[in-house]
C-alpha cells in the first residue's frame, strides 16, 4: 500500500517543476509543456484523492482536464504556428510586441 | 529445485512465455517476408524468390544475415540519442502490443500457476492495445526528424499526421463492438461472440447473438480495417515510405539492423492488427460452424493430411538434392501431424481453437500481401481527406447506429 | 364623476392642449392648432365651471385632496400633489381659465400671421397649465413649481421672436430677475417648514393662528418668512425694487402681455400674499413693507407712465402701478378688496391691451403714438372697447375699478396711524393713472393722423379679436357691480362670498363709515376727472412730441434705474464672473483639479509601465506571484502552525 | 518496502527525471520525449493506484494524441535549440526561489492536512469503466456536453488560426 501522501507530494514536485519550466524555458513550444505537465500533475493529485477517498469523481474530472488540455492544445499550438511565421523566433523574449 | 520453481512461477512462466512468442512471431515475420514476395511474383507472373533453398524458402534466413553482416553507416550530424532510439521505439511498441492477445481459450496451470494461451491477461487489454498504437507515431516521426534528412523529415511528418488521423477512426470503428460486448477485454470480447449453434453468424461481424443484443459490424470492420492498413503504413496508405516520391522515407537513412527494426516492426504490427481484426470481428479462435458440427473438429487434419502428402510426391521430383530431401520431409511431418490429431481427440481439442485463430490471421496477412499487389498508392491529400472526411463520418455513423439499435433492443 | 373629485382634470386638459400641439403641431394647418389649443383651455373653462357649481352646491365647503403622493424624506417631510378648491380658488380659476380663454381666441385672429404659430399656442397651453396649478395648490411647494412654471412660460413667451435681440434680452432680463424673487421665496419656504414642520397651507396656517401676533416693528421667523415670501412676490409681480423685467417684457407678442404680464401671472404675487394672508396678519410690519411697497409701486410706476411713448410701455407700467395697488390693499389688511382688484384688474387690463394689439395690428405693427392719431373713426369697434378699458382703469363710476381702487382706498384710509399718507399717495396715483390713460386715448383716436396712408392701410380687426374685446368690455363694466350694494349700505357680496377665508375686514356698516365711504368715493372720482381734464387740456388738440429736458427726460427714461442696476448690480456681478468665477475658479481651480489628476495619472503610468515590458517570461513570473499568494490565503489556516513549526 | 511501493518508486523517480530533463533539455524535441516519459510514468502510477481508464486516456490522448501533435508542430517549424537569452530579469533573479517557495507551500498544505485522507492511501481497487461512464453520462452529462462544445469552439480556432491568409 503506497500512502497518499507520497502520490500527493510527487504531484507538488511535478507542479513546482512544472513551474520552474514555465518560467525558465524561452521556447514557446516548451513553455506550453511545462503547463502540460503541471495539468498532468494536478491530474495525478486528482486520481490520487479519488482513490484515497474511495470516489471516482476526481477521474472524472481528470478526464475534464484531459479534454480541455487536447482543446488548449489545438488552439495553443495554432498560435504558436501563427507567432512562428510572423515573428521568425519561437524565443518568447523576442515576441514582445502586443500584435502579431 | 520444484519448490524454487513453484516460488518463482509468477516470474519464470511468462518470461519463458514471452520468449516463445517472440520467437514465434520473429519467424512469422520473416517467412511473411518470403510469402509476400511470392504471392506478389505470382500475381505479377513471376517466380519470385527460389534460388536459396528450395522454393526459397531459406531466403528469409538469408536476409537476416544479410541484415546483421551489413555495414552500418552513421550520417553526419544527425540527433544521435534520437536516431538511435527510434527503431528501438518501434520495435517495441510493434512486439509489446502482441502481449495482451489471447491467442486460445485454454486456462492451463504450471507449478501451479495458473496461466493461459497469450502472455498477459488484462481486462482493459484492448485499451492498452490502442495506448500502444497511439505511441506507435513516435518511432517513426523521431527516426524521420532524427536523420536530418529532408526526405525523411517529410516522411515522419506525413506518417504523424497519417497516424493521428486514421486512429481517430481506428478507435471509433471499435466503439461499436465495446456497445455490444460492455468490456474492453478481448478474451470476453470473444467469448462475447460464441453463440452455440449460431456459429459464424454470432460474430461481431454479423452480430447475431442468444440475447437479440447485437448489430452487424460490417461497417465498423471496413473502417477498422483501412484504418489499420494506414496505420500499420502498408499500401496503399504506405506514403510514409513511398519509394516513388520520398526515397524510403522516415527510414531512408537506416541500414542493417535498424533498419531491420523498423521492417519487423512493420510485419509485427501486420499481424498484431490482423490479430486484433480476428479477435474484435471474427470471433477470434471460434470456430465458424454451429457448435453441434463436432465433426468439424478433424477438419485441421482434413487439411494437414493431403497436403502433406502432395508435398511429399511434389518434392519427390524437385530439382536440387536438398529439395528432394527437405520438402517430402516436411510433408512427412504434416502428414503424421494431420493423423495424429485425428486419433487423439483430446490434443485434437486443445488445437481447435489456435487453429481458427491462426486460420484466420493467415487470412487477413494474404489480404494484406494481396491489396499491395493489387492496389496503387493515395495522393496525400487524398488519403487525409478519404480518413477525415470518409473513414471518420462512417465510423461515427457505425457508431450511431449500433448505438441506437441497442437501446431499442434493450426496451 | 364630479370634477372636484378629479381637480387635475383642469390642471390637465391644457398640458395635454400644450403636448400634442408642441409635439406633432409643426406639421399642422392653424386651424387644427386652434381646435386643440382652443378645445383644451374651453374645455378646463367649462370644468372649472361645473367644478364651482359643485363647489356652491356643496355649501362652499373648502376642498382638498392629495391626489399623488411625490416626495418624502426624513419623518415629517411629506409632500403630495395635493389641490385644493376654496373661495380664493374660485376666483383664480375662473380668472384664469375665463380670461385665458378669450385671450386663446384673439391669439388666433392676432398671431394667424406669425411664423410658430404651434409653438406659441403650446407654449400659452403650458403656462395655462402652470398658472392653474399655482391657483390650485394646496401647499407652498406645488405652488412653487406653478410659480416656476409660469416663469418659464413667460421667459419662452417674451422670447418668443427669438430672432430679435432684444426680444431675448427682455426674456433673459425676466427670467432673471425673477430668480432673485425666487430666491426669496425659497428661503421662506425652508425658514417656514424648518419652524413648522410642514409646507401644507392649511397645517401652518393653523400653527400660525395659535402663535402670537408680532408687534409692528419687530422681526420674528413670521415677519422674517413673510417678507421673504413677498421678496418673491415682488419678483413674480414687478414691485419696487425688481419690477425693471415687466416693461421690456412687452417684447412678446400682445396676447402675451395681456394674458400673463396683466391678467394672471403677474398677479400671482398679490395671489400668494392673500394666500398666505394668516401669516401677514400675524406679521403687521411685514404688512406694513407690503403696503409701502405697493403705494409707492403704484405712484412711482404711475409717474413713469406718464410720458412713455409706447403705447404698450404705458400699459406695462399701469399694470405694475395697479398691482402696486393691490399690494396696498394687501398691505392694510383688505385682501378681501386686493383680490377684487385683482379680478376687475384682469378683466379692464386684458381688455386694454387686447385692444392696443388690436390697434397695433391695424397699425401694421407700430407702437410709438406719435405715429398714430385719430384713428376713431377708422376702428370704430376697437375705440370703443379701448375707451371702456379706460374709464373703468381710471375709477369711474359704474365701472369695475370704481369699486375695487375704492374698496382699496377706504381701507387705506382707515388702517393705522399712516393710513391717511397711503391714501393720499393712492389717490394721486390714481390721478396720474386717470391722466395717461386718457392721454393715450387722445394721442391714439383723436387728433390728426401722423402716419403716412400710403404705407400704413388701416383696418378694423377680424371678429375672433373683436368679440373678445367686446366681452371684456362688458365685464370691465359689469365686474364691479357684485360689490355695489355695499355702496349704499347694503353688504359687499364679494368680500362675503370670501369671508370664510380672509374674514370680515375692519368694515362695519356703521352709519360714519358709511358717510365716510361715499365722500372718499366722491373724492377719487373727483381725482379721476381732474386727470381726465388735465389730459384733455394737453392733448386734445393734439400736441407734437414733447422735446427731452429736464424731468421730462428723466421720466421717459424711468428715472434711469435700468442704468443704476446695470451699475450697481449687473456690472460688478459680470466683472466678478469673468475675473473671479472664470479666470480664477473655472480656469485655476477646477480646469486645475482635471489637468491636475490627468497628469498624475499619466506619471502614475508611467513609472508602472515598466511592469508592462511585453515581456512573457515577466509576465509569468507575476502570474506566478498571484498564485503564491492565492496558495498562501487559501492555505493559511492548515499552515501558519507549520510554518512556525519550520521558524521555531 | 513492499512490491507497490517499489514500483511507485521507480515510476515517480521516472516521472521526476522526465520533468527535471524536460527543463535541461536544449531542444524542444528532447524536451518533448522527456514529458512523455513524464506522462507515461504517471500513467503506470494510476494503474498502481487502479485507475486503469484513466491511465489508457492518458496515454491515448495525451501520449498519443497531444504530444503527437506537439512534436509534429516542432517538425513542422523545425525549431532549433532555444537561445538562453535572459532579457527578463524579473525570471532571471526571482523565478527560482518563488517556484521553490509555491511548491513548498503545496506540499506543506498537503503533508498537513492529511488527516482527512485515510493515510492507509489507495488500496489498488479498480476504479471499473463503468462506475466512470455512469458518472460522466449521468451525473456529470452537462459539463460533459459542454466540453463537447469546447471542443467544437478549439478545433474552429485552430483552423482559423492555422490557414494561411490569401
Amino acid at each position: 500500500m503506497v500512502p497518499t501522501n507520497y502520490y500527493l507530494l510527487l504531484s507538488a514536485i511535478l507542479f513546482g517543476l512544472g513551474i520552474v519550466a514555465f518560467v525558465f524555458k524561452r521556447n514557446i513550444i516548451t513553455i506550453f509543456m511545462a503547463i502540460e505537465l503541471m495539468l498532468n500533475a494536478v491530474n495525478l493529485a486528482f486520481v490520487a484523492f479519488s482513490q484515497a477517498l474511495g470516489k471516482a469523481d476526481g477521474e472524472v474530472f481528470v478526464l475534464f482536464v484531459i479534454v480541455v488540455a487536447a482543446a488548449e492544445a489545438a488552439v495553443g499550438l495554432g498560435i504558436i504556428i501563427v507567432t512562428a511565421r510572423n515573428r521568425k523566433s519561437l524565443n518568447v523574449e523576442r515576441v514582445d510586441l502586443l500584435k502579431l | 529445485m520444484s519448490e524454487f520453481l513453484t516460488q518463482y512461477a509468477f516470474l519464470i512462466v511468462p518470461i519463458v512465455k514471452i520468449v516463445i512468442l517472440v520467437l514465434i512471431v520473429l519467424t512469422v515475420d520473416a517467412y511473411l517476408t518470403w510469402l509476400e514476395r511470392k504471392v506478389i511474383a505470382h500475381i505479377q507472373a513471376r517466380w519470385g524468390p527460389y534460388r536459396v533453398g528450395p522454393h526459397g524458402l531459406l531466403q528469409p534466413l538469408a536476409d537476416g544475415v544479410k541484415f546483421i553482416l551489413k555495414e552500418d553507416p552513421l550520417p553526419a550530424n544527425v540527433d544521435k540519442a534520437t536516431y538511435f532510439i527510434a527503431p528501438f521505439i518501434t520495435l517495441m511498441l510493434a512486439l509489446t502490443s502482441l502481449a495482451v492477445i489471447p491467442f486460445g481459450p485454454q486456462h492451463f496451470t504450471i507449478f501451479g500457476y495458473e496461466t493461459h494461451v497469450g502472455i498477459a491477461d488484462v481486462n482493459i487489454s484492448l485499451l492498452v492495445l490502442f495506448a500502444i498504437t497511439a505511441l506507435g507515431v513516435y518511432g517513426v516521426a523521431l527516426a524521420g526528424w532524427a536523420s536530418n534528412n529532408k526526405y525523411s523529415l517529410l516522411g515522419g511528418l506525413r506518417s504523424s499526421a497519417q497516424m493521428i488521423s486514421y486512429e481517430l477512426a481506428l478507435t471509433l470503428s471499435v466503439v461499436g463492438v465495446l456497445l455490444i460486448a460492455c468490456d474492453f477485454s478481448l478474451r470476453s470480447i470473444i467469448d462475447h461472440q460464441e453463440n452455440g449453434n449460431l456459429g459464424l453468424l454470432g460474430w461481431n461481424l454479423f452480430g447475431f447473438s442468444k440475447d437479440g443484443i447485437g448489430f452487424t459490424q460490417i461497417i465498423g470492420f471496413f473502417c477498422f480495417f483501412l484504418a489499420a492498413i494506414a496505420e500499420t503504413n502498408r499500401i496503399p496508405f504506405d506514403l510514409p515510405e513511398a519509394e516513388s516520391e520520398l526515397v524510403a522515407g522516415y527510414h531512408t537513412e537506416y541500414a542493417s539492423m535498424k533498419f531491420a527494426m523498423f521492417f519487423i516492426a512493420e510485419y509485427t504490427s501486420m499481424i498484431t492488427v490482423s490479430c486484433l481484426a480476428t479477435i474484435l470481428f471474427f470471433g477470434g479462435w471460434l470456430s465458424p460452424f454451429p457448435a453441434s458440427w463436432t465433426f468439424t473438429h478433424y477438419l485441421p487434419s482434413l487439411l494437414l493430411i493431403p497436403f502433406g502428402v502432395w508435398l511429399i510426391f511434389d518434392g519427390i521430383r524437385y530439382e536440387t538434392i536438398f529439395g528432394r530431401i527437405l520438402l517430402p520431409g516436411v510433408g512427412a511431418v504434416l502428414t503424421l501431424l494431420g493423423v495424429a490429431l485425428a486419433l487423439f481427440p483430446v490434443v485434437n481439442e486443445a488445437i481447435q481453437g489456435p487453429f481458427w485463430f491462426l486460420g484466420k490471421v493467415f487470412a487477413f496477412l494474404f489480404f494484406y500481401i494481396w491489396m499491395r499487389g493489387t492496389l496503387p498508392r493515395f495522393r496525400y491529400d487524398q488519403l487525409m481527406s478519404f480518413g477525415w472526411k470518409l473513414l471518420l463520418p462512417v465510423a461515427i455513423a457505425n457508431v450511431v447506429l449500433t448505438s441506437a439499435y441497442i437501446l431499442w433492443r434493450m426496451h | 364623476m364630479s370634477i372636484l373629485e378629479n381637480l387635475w382634470i383642469i390642471l390637465l386638459l391644457p398640458l395635454l392642449g400644450s403636448a400634442v400641439n408642441g409635439l406633432f403641431g409643426s406639421k399642422w394647418p392653424n386651424k387644427a392648432v386652434n381646435w386643440v389649443a382652443l378645445g383644451s383651455t374651453g374645455l378646463s373653462f367649462v370644468c372649472a365651471l361645473e367644478a364651482v357649481r359643485e363647489f356652491v352646491a356643496g355649501g362652499e365647503q373648502a376642498f382638498r385632496k392629495e391626489f399623488v403622493g411625490w416626495m418624502s424624506a426624513g419623518s415629517d417631510f411629506r409632500i403630495g400633489l395635493d389641490l385644493q378648491f376654496d373661495q380664493l380658488t374660485v376666483v383664480m380659476v375662473l380668472v384664469v381659465t375665463g380670461v385665458g380663454f378669450l385671450i386663446h381666441i384673439y391669439s388666433t385672429g392676432y398671431m394667424a400671421h406669425e411664423g410658430g404659430y404651434y409653438r406659441f399656442f403650446s407654449y400659452l397651453n403650458l403656462f395655462m397649465f402652470f398658472m392653474l396649478t399655482l391657483v390650485l395648490a394646496a401647499n407652498y411647494v406645488v405652488l412653487f413649481v406653478g410659480w416656476e412654471g409660469v416663469g418659464l412660460c413667460s421667459y419662452l413667451l417674451i422670447g418668443f421672436y427669438f430672432l430679435r435681440k432684444s426680444a431675448t434680452d427682455a426674456g433673459n432680463k425676466a427670467f432673471i430677475v425673477n430668480r432673485i424673487g425666487d430666491f426669496g421665496f425659497l428661503l421662506g419656504m425652508f425658514l417656514l417648514f424648518r419652524t413648522f414642520h410642514t409646507l401644507d397651507f392649511n397645517g401652518i396656517f393653523r400653527q400660525v393662528s395659535l402663535l402670537p401676533r408680532d408687534t409692528l416693528g419687530q422681526f420674528g421667523t413670521l415677519t422674517v418668512a413673510s417678507l421673504l415670501l413677498f421678496m418673491g412676490a415682488t419678483g413674480k409681480s414687478a414691485q419696487i425694487p425688481l419690477y425693471v423685467w415687466l416693461p421690456d417684457a412687452m417684447e412678446g407678442p400682445t396676447p402675451v402681455s395681456a394674458l400673463i404680464h396683466a391678467a394672471t401671472m403677474v398677479t400671482a404675487g398679490v395671489y400668494v400674499v392673500a394666500r398666505s394672508h394668516v401669516l401677514y396678519t400675524h406679521a403687521p410690519s411685514a404688512m406694513y413693507v407690503v403696503a409701502v411697497i405697493g403705494c409707492a409701486t403704484a405712484f412711482f410706476a404711475a409717474t413713469i407712465g406718464l410720458v412713455q411713448s409706447d403705447i404698450k410701455k404705458v400699459l406695462a407700467y399701469s399694470t405694475v402701478s395697479q398691482l402696486g395697488y393691490m399690494f396696498l390693499a394687501c398691505g392694510v389688511g383688505a385682501f378681501g378688496a386686493g383680490i377684487f382688484h385683482l379680478m376687475t384688474h384682469a378683466f379692464f387690463k386684458a381688455l386694454l391691451f387686447l385692444s392696443a394689439g388690436s390697434v397695433i395690428h391695424a397699425m401694421g405693427g407700430e407702437q410709438d403714438m406719435w405715429h398714430m392719431g385719430g384713428l376713431r373713426s377708422k376702428i370704430t369697434v376697437t375705440y370703443w372697447c379701448m375707451l371702456f378699458g379706460t374709464i373703468a382703469i381710471a375709477g369711474f363710476p359704474p365701472f369695475a375699478a370704481f369699486f375695487s381702487k375704492d374698496a382699496i382706498l377706504f381701507s387705506a384710509y382707515n388702517s393705522g396711524s399712516n393710513g391717511k399718507i397711503l391714501y393720499a399717495v393712492g389717490l394721486l396715483a390714481a390721478v396720474l393713472t386717470s391722466f395717461y390713460m386718457f392721454r393715450l386715448i387722445w394721442l391714439t383716436f383723436y387728433g390728426e393722423k401722423r402716419y403716412d396712408e400710403h404705407r400704413v392701410h388701416v383696418h378694423e380687426s377680424p371678429q375672433n379679436m373683436t368679440i373678445p374685446l367686446m366681452i371684456l368690455a362688458f365685464l370691465s363694466l359689469t365686474g364691479g357691480w357684485i360689490a355695489l350694494p355695499a355702496l349704499f349700505g347694503g353688504k359687499d357680496y364679494f368680500a362675503e362670498f370670501l369671508s370664510p377665508i380672509f374674514g370680515m375686514g375692519e368694515v362695519a356698516g356703521s352709519e360714519s363709515m358709511q358717510s365716510l365711504e361715499h365722500t372718499l368715493s366722491l373724492v377719487a372720482v373727483v381725482a379721476a376727472t381732474a386727470g381726465l381734464l388735465v389730459a384733455w387740456r394737453m392733448y386734445a388738440k393734439g400736441a407734437g412730441r414733447p422735446k427731452m429736458e429736464g424731468f421730462y427726460k428723466v421720466l421717459y427714461n424711468k428715472y434711469y434705474v435700468d442704468e443704476l442696476y446695470g451699475a450697481l448690480v449687473v456690472g460688478p456681478l459680470v466683472w466678478l464672473s469673468r475675473n473671479v468665477l472664470w479666470k480664477v475658479l473655472d480656469d485655476g481651480v477646477i480646469d486645475g483639479a482635471v489637468n491636475g489628476i490627468a497628469s498624475i495619472s499619466s506619471a502614475v503610468g508611467d513609472t508602472v509601465r515598466h511592469t508592462q515590458s511585453g515581456n512573457t517570461r515577466s509576465y509569468a513570473v507575476w502570474v506566478l506571484v498571484g498564485a503564491l499568494v492565492v496558495f498562501a490565503i487559501i492555505f493559511w489556516p492548515i499552515l501558519h502552525p507549520a510554518l512556525f513549526g519550520v521558524v521555531r | 518496502m513492499t512490491g507497490p511501493v517499489i514500483i511507485f518508486f521507480v515510476l515517480a523517480a521516472l516521472a521526476v527525471l522526465g520533468a527535471v530533463s524536460l527543463i535541461l533539455q536544449r531542444h524542444p524535441i528532447h524536451s518533448a520525449l522527456s514529458l512523455i516519459v513524464v506522462m507515461v510514468a504517471l500513467a503506470g502510477l494510476y494503474l498502481l493506484m487502479g485507475a486503469e481508464f484513466v491511465a489508457a486516456v492518458q496515454i491515448i490522448v495525451y501520449g498519443g494524441a497531444i504530444m503527437v501533435l506537439f512534436v509534429f508542430v516542432i517538425m513542422l517549424l523545425n525549431a532549433g535549440e532555444e537561445e538562453r537569452t535572459n532579457f527578463s530579469k524579473l525570471a532571471t533573479y526571482a523565478g527560482i526561489p518563488l517556484a521553490v517557495a509555491t511548491a513548498g507551500l503545496i506540499a506543506a498544505a498537503i503533508v498537513r492536512s492529511s488527516g482527512g485522507l485515510s493515510t492507509a492511501g489507495p488500496n489498488g481497487a479498480l476504479t471499473s469503466t463503468k462506475t466512470l461512464s455512469m458518472l460522466l453520462f449521468l451525473d456529470f452529462v452537462y459539463p460533459f456536453e459542454l466540453t463537447s462544445f469546447l471542443i467544437l469552439v478549439a478545433i474552429l480556432g485552430a483552423i482559423v488560426l492555422a490557414q494561411r491568409e490569401n
